[in-house]
């Protein structure tokens, strides 16, 4: 699937509020003619200032409606504190939306969503997005993170059935990884198993794999990998993917950003 | 004091002296919804080898200060989808395609202009002689003269009236007399430069940021590196000379056309500023193309 | 998995590998006010040639993105003022000097091979076979190894028990081999890199910003490019060496370790963080000296 | 002479007043232990943030007092442009007090002073401090710009006995440059004849040595040159000085950055 409209914007910023010591959820004011998205893609923010780093810097869209277009940006380095330090009327060049396979909707079946840190942006547009359409049947949330500090609520709004959170200090919720924690509710019989959608951290992603995947119906994850154009053009966000006639290179931006958890040939794939 | 925006190399016409250099751009059709190809002078294409290349596994981009690495390891769908697929589409919109063709060995090379030669729609030509991240080949034909003059003279033989760019690594001691052995093998201009030798290790895991240790340094902090280059080259050739290397504003532009520049092409910049491209255009149509520096052509010191 | 901090070359002792590097920091004492001189390992002392040298005309220094073009042309007060007057502060402050030896040609170099050993407190030394603004001898040297051969053997030759290092240029194809040049003609280390070739123009006017074009580039800009220089001359010989390049941080000291270095000098940075070089003895104390990476010595791919 | 006690300060910003549209007036806090220092030294400021220039800028001291250290900034680039976008409470590092040579005191006698743009600055300082310290007699301040917008005023405080000032464009006081100006009320015998004091662009100070410096008995300016280390260790900032055995290289920032204006040799100095 090739989605089209991509191009370039200027979108003024509606609201910043920090959900967690480090990262800010930022509204802006959905800038004229940003196309229609869906949930696993995202948009690509240029860093401005002095000398600011070259590359822009990717961000999946958190939430998108007729008005506004939400991002929610963990502060990891020089770019990202930029974003999270922009203020209300202040203008984001972002180019978008990007990305062509994105999480299928589940058309009234029942889901499992986990995300590991910042990765719950994509989770958060899927379900808010399937709960404002009614497509998505019972939707379960499970949120890991270092620790408490960490932990970035339900910021879904009109949120899943239900949400849990693990961190592996056991500052708040479960005590241990969140994919202990899936393992563990689904040793209990307590989650449905029809559709999995996760983003995180390459080892929690690759952990899902390795430890749950095969009870569920079917496993799309949300990738992430440095880019550098993010449109398929630089081949530089390639993760391996077996095929029949062994691994290819498919690129995270225009083949992605979701995959089939599974076909992605996780030992090959270094970070 | 400005020039004709027309670049012309035999019968080939190029509209204006501003292309999309190779790699950073891909095909070209990827970003077709981002960059108004048709009013460039030109799109290189990334390199293509006669057989498709899947890349080099592992990380392949890193930021540095002002720079990027690139470890993408040529990856292509080899000659015959490119010329199949992604040629078609830039032509029937307009596009200016410049081939960048790639040199894995003699063979192979042989086989690339061959196919090349056979494909009509295809005047222009940039060969790839510098490549730093393909094992065989690539950087060793650009670092000897011989051999460069080799590759080149075969290419000029094969392919009669096609406009051939002669791409050259910076990664040499005296980049001048490595391009002077491309125009005396029958090229008819000069790209410069490739990406430039570096590497970058990650120190929480104490080991090299990419599999093959080496990459290829492109983005601003290579720019006086590349204008250097430009202006020894084209002291020393009589052809034209496309200036490439991290040109990131008009600013920049002009200061390759000042150093000698016949041309220039835009890489790393587009992945943040793809605007850039067609900017460096409107300014030229305004203001015309610079005039090289006055002492551009007086004799070396 | 950390090393001693102390360097030993010989009988020439170091206390630990973190050098100020030649050229930026003048005769050391311009910097006394503000770098405590007397914890580093040592300071390598700009350039010094047999006669004193004005430097060049005009702008000598111009910012690049990441990256300081330089275009001093190694200004000097010439040997004997040099080892009248700015040696003897050092020392009796506690400072290890190294000194920098220039190579205009042959005859100036035997000369100031000659006077260096004739003065007792310098047991180590720094061939700068280097400079890119010079122009007799400098470039040419670096960049051909028989002639570096000649002369790094004729320094081992003269200058018995001194610790000599070969500083290199990056402007060559394969800076490999012609650090192996400099370790088989007897060099007790490598010092790697001076500076890139680059030039700028101002667009103002049309000119290059420096009068003699080329100039050399420092700074973070050519870090992955030091990196990369380091990491190859470490694969291939045995001697030690100093990594230098734009490095910036402690972290970027501890990737020159990583990739092979068994010490570092801080040229550019000083500029704006004087403080630097004290910061990285302290990491170094604290934590040790990294180990190179796991790969550094397997065989080249 | 060479003037010790430089060192590395954090200085903490007070008061940030822009005099014109590109000019700001900022003082900060003396920071402890800041040596004190003469008319014509200079600090030298780190740019911070993102990727900011390398180098740090120089900036003549514009005033300095027990409590108060103050400098004047016009912002022509990035650097000038961050410093001149200090708010107070924010700290500035800064380098310095730099530069061996200064502007001699007068010592009772009457002086000149011609300062260009933001050449204004040292001036500034040499007159305040004379002022106050009862050094100087009669004081003429001709103060020259491109127009109205760039003129600085007379920001000297307890100031001069007499302030004029130059626009090229005549939209304020003396239509022409301000070397004309200070050339017609010397023919016209308007101001006194012993020492003549300059900062400025470099044409300006060349026309002065070219058209008024023999109608004093001293010209003494302090020069601007691109710096580095600003210790004269690096040699990048040197300027050619005319010695009876040819010109000879000197740097702006230890060998000033005061020097006789007659000594330079013009010809030889490039921008
Ligand atoms: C498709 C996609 C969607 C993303 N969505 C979100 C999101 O919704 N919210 C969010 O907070 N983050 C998201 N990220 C990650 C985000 O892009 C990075 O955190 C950001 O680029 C780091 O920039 P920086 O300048 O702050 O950090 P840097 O200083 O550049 O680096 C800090 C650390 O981040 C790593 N890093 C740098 N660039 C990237 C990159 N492009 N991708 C992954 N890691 C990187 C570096 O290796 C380093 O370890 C997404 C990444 C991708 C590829
Ligand atoms: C000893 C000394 C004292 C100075 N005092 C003052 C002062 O009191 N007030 C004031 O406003 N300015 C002063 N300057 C000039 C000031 O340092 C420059 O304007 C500033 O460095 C420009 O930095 P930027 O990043 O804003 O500009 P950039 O973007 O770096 O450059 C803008 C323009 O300024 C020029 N420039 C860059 N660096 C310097 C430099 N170091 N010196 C001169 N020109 C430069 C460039 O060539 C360019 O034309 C002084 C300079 C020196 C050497
Ligand atoms: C991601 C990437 C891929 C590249 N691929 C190629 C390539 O296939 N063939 C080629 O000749 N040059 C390739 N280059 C080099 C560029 O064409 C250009 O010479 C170099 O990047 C310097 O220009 P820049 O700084 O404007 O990018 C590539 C550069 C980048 C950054
Ligand atoms: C202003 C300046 C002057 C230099 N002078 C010398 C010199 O006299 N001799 C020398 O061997 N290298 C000289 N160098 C090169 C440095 O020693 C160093 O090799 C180079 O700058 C790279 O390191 P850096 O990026 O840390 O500065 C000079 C560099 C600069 C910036
Ligand atoms: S970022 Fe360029 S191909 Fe994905
Ligand atoms: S700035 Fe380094 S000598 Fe003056």
């Amino acid at each position: 699937m090739i989605l089209s409209g991509k191009g370039l914007f200027s979108a003024r910023v509606l609201e910043n509020r920090a959900i967690s010591p480090s990262t800010h959820l930022i509204v802006m004011i959905r800038p004229d003619g940003f196309p229609e998205a869906q949930p696993g893609q995202f948009v690509s923010i240029r860093i401005t200032g002095a000398g600011a780093p070259l590359l822009r810097r990717p961000y999946s869209i958190c939430d998108l409606t007729g008005e506004a277009l939400t991002l929610l940006v963990k502060i990891v380095g020089v770019g990202s504190a930029a974003i999270a330090g922009t203020r209300p009327d202040e203008m984001i060049d972002l180019l978008g939306p990007l990305g062509n396979e994105t999480f299928p909707d589940p058309v009234g079946e029942d889901a499992v969503f986990v995300a590991g840190g910042a990765g719950l942006a994509p989770i958060v547009f899927a379900i808010r997005r399937w709960t404002r359409e009614g497509t998505i049947g019972r939707s379960v949330l499970l949120h890991g993170a270092e620790c408490r500090d960490e932990l970035l609520g339900d910021v879904t709004g009109g949120g899943p059935t239900e949400f849990r959170c693990a961190t592996i200090d056991g500052s708040e919720g479960h005590h241990g990884d969140v994919v202990t924690l899936c393992e563990q509710l689904l040793d209990a019989g307590r989650i449905p198993t029809d559709l999995l959608y996760s983003c995180g951290p390459r080892g929690m992603v690759k952990a899902l794999v390795e430890r749950v995947d095969g009870r569920f119906a079917a496993h799309y994850t949300s990738l992430e990998a440095i880019m550098a154009c993010g449109v398929g053009a630089c081949r530089g966000c390639t993760v391996p993917v077996a095929t029949e006639s062994g691994a290819v290179m498919k690129a995270v931006c225009s083949d992605g950003t979701v995959f089939r958890a599974r076909e992605i040939a996780w030992d090959e794939w270094k970070d | 004091m400005t020039r004709e925006l027309e670049l012309r190399i035999g019968n080939v016409i190029f509209q204006n002296p501003v292309f999309l250099a190779s790699g950073p751009a891909g095909y070209g059709a990827e970003y077709a919804e981002l960059i108004d190809l048709g009013r460039l002078g030109g799109v290189v294409t990334k390199t293509v080898t006669f057989e498709p290349r899947p890349g080099n596994p592992g990380r392949r981009l890193w930021e540095t200060p002002s720079g990027l690495l690139n470890s993408v390891g040529l990856e292509n769908v080899g000659s015959k989808r490119f010329f199949a697929e992604k040629i078609p589409p830039l032509i029937d919109n307009g596009v200016k395609p410049v081939v960048s063709l790639g040199a894995e060995d003699w063979d192979q090379y042989r086989r690339m202009i061959e196919i090349t030669a056979s494909v009509e729609a295809v005047d222009a030509v940039e060969l790839n002689l510098s490549c730093p991240n393909v094992e065989r080949g690539g950087m060793t034909i650009g670092t000897d003269p011989d051999l460069l003059y080799e590759y080149v003279r075969h290419a000029r033989d094969v392919l009669a009236g096609t406009a051939i760019f002669a791409k050259l690594t910076p990664n040499v001691a005296d980049i001048a007399s490595i391009a002077l052995a491309a125009e005396e093998a029958g090229a008819d201009g000069i790209t410069a430069i490739n990406t430039v030798v570096g590497m970058d290790i990650d120190t929480v895991d104490g080991e090299p940021i990419f599999d093959r240790v080496r990459a290829g340094l492109s983005g601003p902090a290579i720019m006086p590196v590349a204008l250097e280059a430009v202006w020894r080259i084209a002291r020393t050739v009589d052809i034209p000379v496309m200036g490439v290397g991290g040109i990131s504003s008009v600013g920049d532009a002009r200061k390759f056309f000042m150093a000698g520049a016949s041309a220039v092409q835009v890489g790393t910049a587009i992945f943040y500023d793809p605007a850039l491209p067609g900017h460096i255009v409107d300014a030229l149509e305004r203001d015309g193309v610079p005039e090289p520096c006055p002492g551009m052509r007086e004799a070396e010191e």
